[in-house]
């Protein structure tokens, strides 16, 4: 076995950050070798690296065996490396082939023209060849991630790659698609290819690495056999210790009903219905979880029940008002409070300061807002206390939202959202980017509201999290509640299928149709794509 | 090639110039090279001209005409302003007014729109003497002069009324004898273009009862493609002599007559001489002598007899307007033509014949 | 064109840059601004012929434009000449602050806008919808009221026209926008077509002051008029009108940092994602910060005729689109407003000293505004400069003192 | 208006070509597109049937071959314009400077002319200053990351300072003197034709209008830089990576909306044979007009061309309807056009704008 590619020693420093501390890494040809790391351990940056993006600070990379330098990705591309990033590379409004051939056109009348058959006849060629199923035609934004990831490969390969790199590519993807994906790369590799993959999930690598190397805090901590190897030991070496998270909730007292959702339809911004007539119930002191692989609609049902989407049909009720055409500030201020999904874009304004994000939301009430003035030391007082009960670290509220580490930005979002002694608390992803101690902090938040009576509705893609804290669950697939479930009585791999689309068997399905599955013996919430 | 030449101090560099139709023969907006004497120049004169500036071969070059020659003629010295602005006017003013080093003898305030800032500056400034051009302020040390622009256009009315209606052809233009329109473009509508209107309409008429003249306002005294557009309209239209008073806009009149092989009328100069490049197409042109006035103004301020609180009315008696015919097609125009237009004059003169100012 | 993004951007990297960074910047940019212009001068210098008596020398060349004469001029003129003794508080100074009065609201109207994230080139037709309106509102009360009681209530009177008015017509692209996703570059940029067009429509027929040649509205009564305290009134400035203006300043910059309703538009204004999710209601932004900015460019159309011409008269100078540049010189930021506008107002009123003592074209101002906005919008250069600069200090202190950093005896 | 929808997808194909984004704006399109020939097809109905009437000035006006020839004539600058500024944004640079372009160019163009004599030679110095422009707003916005907007609106108040300003030093005042200018070229037999033969009698600007958008339409559809350019401004990220320099790519496409940009002002003075400098100068919001042709032509050439023949035929007809006296006071219809830009906006809405117009790309920035 010859080895592929080497990186040694590198290093890469960005401005008060080491992202890489002398990283070493072997990958023999015609293997899958998996990179493993937790957050901000430094992953992408070293594949970058090798793919030409950065410059390292020191240290040396070889493919083949020899030397190389990489000025720009032009000259690893020519190196015969490929990279997939974990946000596709493509242009939105372009064609399969047009994005496939990009940068590297067959031309002809001396380079006049493109030479378009030519181009889709290689993108036909090259597909067939590995088995890929893409429309060369198609446009970028038409199709599925799926097949938007397989565009990315073929990119790759179509500059003919012999070394592909593909960071975080499951992320997206459904359990089923993660399937097909890891038989494209058997087919890779056994046509010679090598891949390199980044990922964070144990059970990936181990299933689809022959070797894994595992990153922590920019260093290379051990670089393992795939075959040889248990999950406990590849957990201890990403984290560094070991690792429990485990939710001790006591059974819900639930009470009212809150909110309810019934028969909601809701569009996305390209006309398509992404959520199509759902329906929902939560009460107090009760947690209502939902599940399912993004995009599936769970981002457009919680912006349509928070307010920042009008449902094109449907109620919604809140405290039993009929709120369906309230504005987003009528919901916040009757006791709506909303842990968004993208912090950056909604949760913060970026260049206010803590002061100044601790009253978004709250400007117009009068407690901060006497006769629509701002009353800014109540408000300074009122971020200095979400700082310090939340540990947002830097603690000085004149810091700028932007220069907070994510987990810190998240930190502060939760404390402002719970500071409104809200009704209803609507958590997207909470604890998506943070922490560990973070996460078991927001978690135990959430519980002791959801003791208070506090209704919740709780949205996440791991599975741990929604099933840890939720006490009934729904399963959203395709703008659809595929089921709905108590989380306790159902397997993680029963949830994977009916988060992979596959329906409950008939009896369940009957089940969930008539009485729902409950949290505590409290009575119906609906399931329901049947209305 | 430029720059400071000649080694001696009282070596004159004659302005570098533009073509002779950039109106203008001054190298800035500012000359003060009148020969030099050794008691400085016979007088200080400050112009301010009217928003549009120089070269725009009609009004504000015509004015500055006057000037040119009062500097040459009499060895005055002279300063220029061009506002783009209307509140400029007054600012323009009250420095020249206000100036000590040189201290200027007479404002030249060309264009009516300079009268309201006038009427102001003549009373903070009482010591100090003004002209104005186009319109009057009753001030005691204020000369104005108005021009009777109906007169003139009167009689340019008359020669395309008369033109028009024969077949005739000269330079690079012609005539269709059955064409029954003349065209009239104008810059921004105001009383005083109305009153261009007006004459031109009546002497339209005078020649002809069947003749209409289709009018066009491109409401701007500097947009020379607009002018082109509108002319080019009016001639597609069957019109083939078309009359501006529309300063620069009417660049593009020429222009277009060119491109027609039909032809036009100038105004405020004769622009056959100012715009030699379109002499082929300009029958004539209603001069306005502003270059006049602003001279005659200067030769009293330098001969000691300035008054003020008088407004000189000019009409063709005074040769305050006239229709000159153009440097070389005048030759070309029939005589009955001539003729009729000759008698015309002679008979607004005497006051036989009233022209319009405004439009009916 | 994606304005609002962009108008976001810019923000987010003024915010970025501290306000001494700003300063900095701003005044980095002015005086490369000279030195440019400067160099044009010389240039232009080259290109005329004069007299060699006229001429000044640099470098062993003759030129014919003195740019120190030029900028002298242009500044210490435009400030009536304060070093030389003769100062008097009518002269050129007034007019200075007279222009400073009108960008100040023309400013103001971009800023409001710019930091609601709205690209509002249309203060200069708001300005001119503002300044009919005002006119024609007080000539049709002036007869009911006179002296010194008419000009107490008219001059509230006419601003308040102006500004309804001009806020009206500000809203027509904010309604637009908001409802109709129509870009409000485009629509205000047309709109200012219109409003010339109406307006002189308007004033050539129904509204025209029968005894004047020009297109212009019956002169407003005296007293109907900013009244002219210690300014003598010659050049037309009144120190009333600046200090409404001082005023707006002031009330802008509290309301945008110490009310709700400025909290909603600054932060719809950077992230309007971020403003929806807190509850702003957008399309209701977009509609009032035009409507606001909109009656700030038609107070300045007000000011216009109530203290300058006394009357309306087609064609306003551009004012409108000045406000443009002295906002973003200003970092959109109300009280850089006011300095911008005073450095704005002595180039313009500059412009006519340097045109009436030099030959030198007065469109050089025209060209230095534009050299000052293009330095602004490149922090970067200057940052990088200034790194150079900082660099090679250290590397001095390190060849000299040879001894690593953190074991320093300083 | 029942025959609009029938209508709208004939009308509409030059703008809903290959580019057009989304289903909703596409239909908005289509829909004004119909109303607009259904419009027409009533007005000319209209119009044969009432000869006499207001709707037959109208139709008229517009079956005239005059107003086609005007039209033609006063769209170059626009058009050439919004050419430039469709390979800039479509790159990712807004350039709101194209107004500054056209004045810088249609200054130089005649005073090259005038010195030299040569009308082309005029005509390639209007295009070089132009160009230089468009250099220096590259290097501030590619190489000093200036905001696009401010530099672009910087660019316009240079030029517009800088021509009178020169025109002032050289020529004494604001405007230049007339300079010759080149003659119009007609095609035989085709000039004769009714109507299109306004196509075939025009200025040389008029076919090399032609010619430059058959060609940005090729280079766009057909080519490798067609390709680079949109991909640089829709995902500078992708292009990169795909090893093709974004800021290289931007150059040429800032360079060469210069080029085009310079084109269309220098057709415009040198068509006029003069300058004209005073206040917002001869070129008078044009290449404002061209930003609006080009997002209402939604990036393509021929939308923008067809686009920019609405606006300067609606001018071409108020011109006309002057002469007609129809009652309509002057000042009101010369602000048709404007009007006809709101409501037209107003119907069809947003414009998708490149994903990363108006963003600065640095390589290898995360
Ligand atoms: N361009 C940059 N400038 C400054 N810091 C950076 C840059 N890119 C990455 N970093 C920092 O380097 C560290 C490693 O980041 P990297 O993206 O490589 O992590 P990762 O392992 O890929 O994380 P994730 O699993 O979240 O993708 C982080 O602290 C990050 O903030
Ligand atoms: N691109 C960047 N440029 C500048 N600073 C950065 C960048 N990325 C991260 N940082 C800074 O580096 C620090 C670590 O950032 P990072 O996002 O990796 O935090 P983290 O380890 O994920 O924190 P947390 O666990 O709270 O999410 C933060 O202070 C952040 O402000
Ligand atoms: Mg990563
Ligand atoms: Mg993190």
């Amino acid at each position: 076995m010859d080895t592929a590619v080497h990186l040694d020693g590198i290093t890469k420093r960005f401005p008060g950050v080491v992202a890489n501390d002398d990283v070493d890494l072997a990958v023999e040809r015609g293997t899958v070798h998996a990179l493993l790391g937790e957050n901000g351990a430094g992953k992408t940056t070293l594949m970058n690296v090798l793919y030409g993006l950065y410059e390292p600070t020191s240290g040396q990379v070889f493919v083949d065996d020899a030397e190389r330098r990489f000025d720009s990705p032009r000259d690893a591309i020519d190196a015969g490396i490929g990279m997939i990033h974990q946000h596709f590379m493509l242009v939105d409004p372009m064609t399969v082939t047009e994005n496939i051939t990009l940068g590297n056109e067959p031309k002809k009348w001396g380079g006049l023209a493109v030479d378009r058959a030519a181009a889709r006849e290689a993108v036909v060629e090259l597909s067939e060849r590995y088995g890929f199923d893409v429309d060369p035609d198609a446009r970028i934004e038409d199709v599925s991630v799926g097949e938007q990831q397989r565009v990315e490969i073929l990119k790759a390969l179509y500059r003919g790659a012999d070394v592909l790199i593909l960071d975080e590519p499951t992320a997206v993807l459904t359990p089923q698609e993660v399937e097909e994906l890891f038989e494209v790369l058997e087919e890779l590799t056994a046509q010679g290819k090598t891949i390199i993959f980044i990922t964070h999930k144990l059970g990936e690598a181990m299933r689809a690495a022959d070797e894994i190397t595992v990153l922590r805090d920019g260093r290379n901590v051990g670089t393992v056999d795939a075959e040889g190897t248990t999950r406990e030991n590849l957990a201890e070496l990403m984290v560094g210790r070991e690792v429990l998270l485990d939710v001790d909730r006591p059974p819900a007292e639930t009470g009212d009903v809150v909110a309810s959702v019934s028969d909601i339809v809701v569009e996305d911004d390209r006309g398509v219905r992404a959520v199509d007539e759902v329906s929902l119930e939560v009460r107090e002191g009760e947690v209502f979880g939902i599940a399912g692989v993004d995009g599936n609609g769970q981002s457009e049902l919680i912006e349509a029940l928070t307010g920042l989407a009008a449902p094109e049909a449907g109620r919604i009720e809140f405290l039993n008002e009929d709120v369906t055409d309230a504005s987003r500030r009528q919901r916040i201020e009757s006791g709506m409070a909303y842990i968004p999904e993208d912090r950056q874009e909604r949760g913060l304004v970026m260049d206010f300061d803590l002061v100044e994000n601790g009253l978004l939301g709250s400007q117009h009430s009068p407690e901060f807002g006497p006769n629509g003035r701002i009353d800014w030391p109540a408000t300074r007082e009122h971020a200095e206390s979400i700082i310090e009960e939340y540990d947002v670290r830097p603690p000085n509220p004149d810091s700028i939202s932007e220069s907070l580490s994510g987990g810190n930005q998240q930190k502060f979002i939760v404390g402002r959202e719970f500071s409104r002694d809200p009704e209803l608390v609507v958590a997207a992803h909470p604890t998506r980017g943070v922490d560990v101690g973070s996460i078991e902090f927001i978690h135990e938040r959430l519980l002791e509201l959801r003791k208070e009576g506090v209704a919740i509705v709780l949205i996440s893609s791991k599975l741990e999290e929604v099933q840890g804290l939720s006490d009934r669950l729904a399963v959203m697939y395709e703008g659809e509640f595929i089921d709905v479930v108590d989380p306790a009585e159902t397997t993680e791999e029963e949830l994977g299928l009916l988060m992979a689309g596959e329906r409950p068997d008939a009896d369940a399905a009957q089940r969930s149709e008539q009485s729902v599955p409950q949290g505590d013996g409290a009575d119906a919430a609906t399931g329901g794509e049947h209305a | 090639s430029g720059g400071p030449t000649g080694g001696t101090d009282t070596a004159t560099d004659a302005p570098e110039t533009g073509d002779g139709d950039s109106g203008g023969d001054s190298s800035g907006e500012e000359t003060t090279t009148a020969e030099p004497t050794d008691d400085g120049p016979a007088a200080n004169i400050g112009m301010v001209y009217a928003t549009g500036g120089l070269g725009d071969g009609s009004f504000n070059d015509q004015a500055q005409q006057g000037a040119l020659q009062a500097e040459e003629e009499l060895g005055i010295s002279f300063n220029e302003a061009q506002p783009d602005e209307v509140s400029q006017f007054s600012t323009f003013q009250q420095q020249f007014a206000g100036s000590t080093d040189p201290n200027y003898d007479l404002v030249c305030c060309i264009g009516f729109l300079q009268a309201d800032a006038l009427s102001d500056s003549a009373e903070s400034y009482p010591e100090q003497n003004f002209m104005l051009v186009d319109s009057a302020v009753d001030a005691p040390n204020v000369n104005n002069y108005v021009f009777a622009e109906h007169e003139g256009s009167y009689l340019a009315g008359l020669m395309a009324s008369l033109l028009t209606t024969q077949e005739f052809s000269a330079g690079a233009g012609s005539t269709a004898g059955d064409s029954t329109n003349v065209g009239f473009v104008g810059g921004v509508e105001s009383d005083l273009i109305q009153k261009f209107e007006a004459g031109f309409v009546a002497g339209v008429q005078a020649g002809s009862d069947d003749v209409d003249v289709s009018t066009n306002y491109t409401g701007s005294f500097n947009d020379p493609a607009a002018g082109k557009e509108a002319a080019t309209a009016m001639y597609n239209s069957g019109a083939d002599i078309v009359y501006h008073a529309a300063g620069n806009t009417g660049t593009g009149v020429f222009q277009a007559a060119q491109e027609q092989e039909k032809f036009a009328i100038g105004v405020d100069r004769d622009q056959s001489i100012t715009k030699p490049s379109y002499s082929d197409v300009i029958l004539g042109s209603m001069v306005k002598r502003v270059d006049t006035a602003v001279y005659t103004s200067i030769q009293s301020v330098v001969e000691g007899n300035f008054e003020g609180g008088n407004t000189s009315e000019l009409g063709l008696d005074q040769e305050g307007v006239a229709l000159v015919y153009g440097d070389q097609l005048g030759s070309e125009i029939p005589q009955d033509v001539a003729d009729q237009v000759a008698t015309a004059r002679e008979d607004i003169i005497a006051g036989d014949i009233d022209v319009p100012s405004s439009p009916q | 064109m994606n304005v609002p993004d962009r108008v976001r951007a810019v923000l987010k990297r003024l915010a970025g840059a501290s306000a001494t960074e700003r300063i900095l910047i701003s005044t980095a940019a002015l005086v490369l601004s000279i030195l440019v212009g400067a160099v044009l001068v010389l240039i232009a210098g080259r290109m005329t012929t004069c007299t060699a008596s006229e001429a000044v020398y640099y470098f062993g060349t003759g030129f014919c434009y003195d740019p120190v004469v030029v900028f002298d001029r242009l500044f210490l003129g435009a400030l009536g000449d304060p070093l030389s003794g003769g100062w008097s508080p009518d002269g050129q100074f007034s007019v200075t602050l007279r222009e400073t009065t009108l960008l100040l609201f023309t400013g103001l109207s971009v800023a409001l806008a710019f930091r609601a994230g709205i690209f509002n080139i249309g203060t200069q037709g708001q300005m001119v919808v503002g300044a009919l309106a005002t006119a024609l509102g007080v000539l049709w009360v002036s007869p009911l009221v006179s002296g010194v009681v008419g000009t107490v209530l008219l001059v509230p009177f006419g601003v308040l026209v102006g500004a309804v008015f001009g806020g009206l017509y500000g809203a027509i692209p904010g309604l637009l926008k908001a409802y109709a996703d129509a870009n409000e570059v485009i629509t205000t940029i047309m709109l200012n077509f219109i409003a010339t067009g109406v307006t002189l429509y308007l004033v050539s027929g129904a509204f025209k002051d029968p005894e004047s040649a020009a297109n212009q509205t019956v002169p407003l009564p005296e007293y109907a008029q900013f009244p002219t305290l210690f300014f003598g009134g010659r050049q037309d400035f009144s120190l009333v009108a600046l200090a409404f203006g001082v005023v707006a300043v002031g009330g802008l910059y509290y309301l945008l940092e110490h009310t709700a309703f400025g909290y909603d538009v600054r932060t719809s204004g950077i992230q309007p994602d971020a403003a929806e999710y807190g509850g702003v209601d957008a399309a209701r932004t977009i509609v009032a910060s035009l409507t606001l900015s909109g009656a700030l460019g038609g107070i300045a159309g007000a000011m216009y005729v109530m203290m300058i011409l006394g009357t309306f008269q087609t064609g306003l100078p551009d004012y409108g689109f000045d406000g443009i540049t002295v906002s973003i010189l200003a970092g959109n930021n109300p009280l850089g407003v006011g300095i911008a506008a005073l450095l704005f107002g002595v180039l313009k009123s500059g412009t006519t000293v340097v045109q009436f003592a030099t030959d030198v074209p007065p469109q050089l101002v025209g060209v230095l505004r534009g050299l000052i906005i293009l330095f602004v919008a490149m922090p970067e250069f200057f940052r990088l400069v200034g790194k150079r600069v900082t660099d090679t200090g250290s590397k001095v202190v390190a060849t000299d003192g040879g001894r690593p950093d953190g074991d320093s005896d300083e | 208006m029942s025959e609009a929808p029938e209508r709208s997808d004939a009308a509409s194909e030059p703008e809903s070509a290959p580019e057009s984004g989304f289903f909703e704006q596409y239909s908005a399109r289509a829909l004004t597109a119909g109303v607009t020939v259904a419009a027409i097809v009533a007005l000319l109905l209209g119009g044969w049937l009432f000869p006499d009437s207001i709707v037959g000035t109208f139709a008229d006006v517009l079956t005239s071959e005059n107003t086609l020839s005007a039209a033609l004539r006063l769209s170059v600058p626009i058009a050439f314009a919004a050419l430039g500024g469709i390979f800039s944004e479509k790159s990712g640079v807004i350039n709101i400077g194209l107004e500054g372009l056209l004045i810088i160019s249609a200054f130089t163009a005649i005073y090259v002319t005038d010195v030299t004599g040569g009308v082309w030679i005029g005509f390639g110095g209007g295009i070089l200053a132009s160009t230089l422009l468009a250099l220096l707003f590259a290097v501030v916005t590619i190489e000093f990351r200036a905001d696009q907007i401010i530099a672009g609106l910087a660019v316009w108040l240079i030029a517009l300072g800088l021509a009178p300003f020169a025109s002032q030093v050289i020529y004494g005042g604001p405007n230049t003197p007339t300079v010759p200018t080149p003659g119009a070229i007609s095609v035989p037999v085709l000039a004769e034709i009714p109507f299109f033969g306004a196509l075939f009698s025009a200025s040389p600007s008029v076919y090399l209008l032609f010619l430059a958008v058959g060609l940005s339409w090729y280079v766009f559809e057909r080519t490798t830089f067609g390709r680079w350019v949109r991909a640089s401004g829709e995902n500078p990220k992708a292009l990169d990576t795909a090893g093709v320099s974004v800021a290289r790519v931007r150059y040429a496409a800032v360079l060469l909306s210069g080029v085009l940009a310079g084109m269309g002002g220098s057709a415009l003075s040198l068509d006029l044979g003069q300058f004209t400098g005073n206040g917002p100068t001869m070129v008078n919001g044009k290449g404002f007009i061209a930003i609006v042709a080009y997002l209402f032509g939604n990036y393509n050439p021929i939308g923008a061309f067809l686009s920019t023949m609405l606006f300067a035929g609606l001018d071409a007809m108020q011109t006309v309807l002057q002469l007609q006296g129809i009652g309509i006071p002057r000042q009101l219809i010369r602000i048709t056009p404007f009007v006809v830009v709101i409501v037209v906006l107003a119907l069809v809405g947003r414009t998708r704008i490149p994903e990363a117009a108006g963003e600065h790309y640095e390589s290898g920035e995360e």
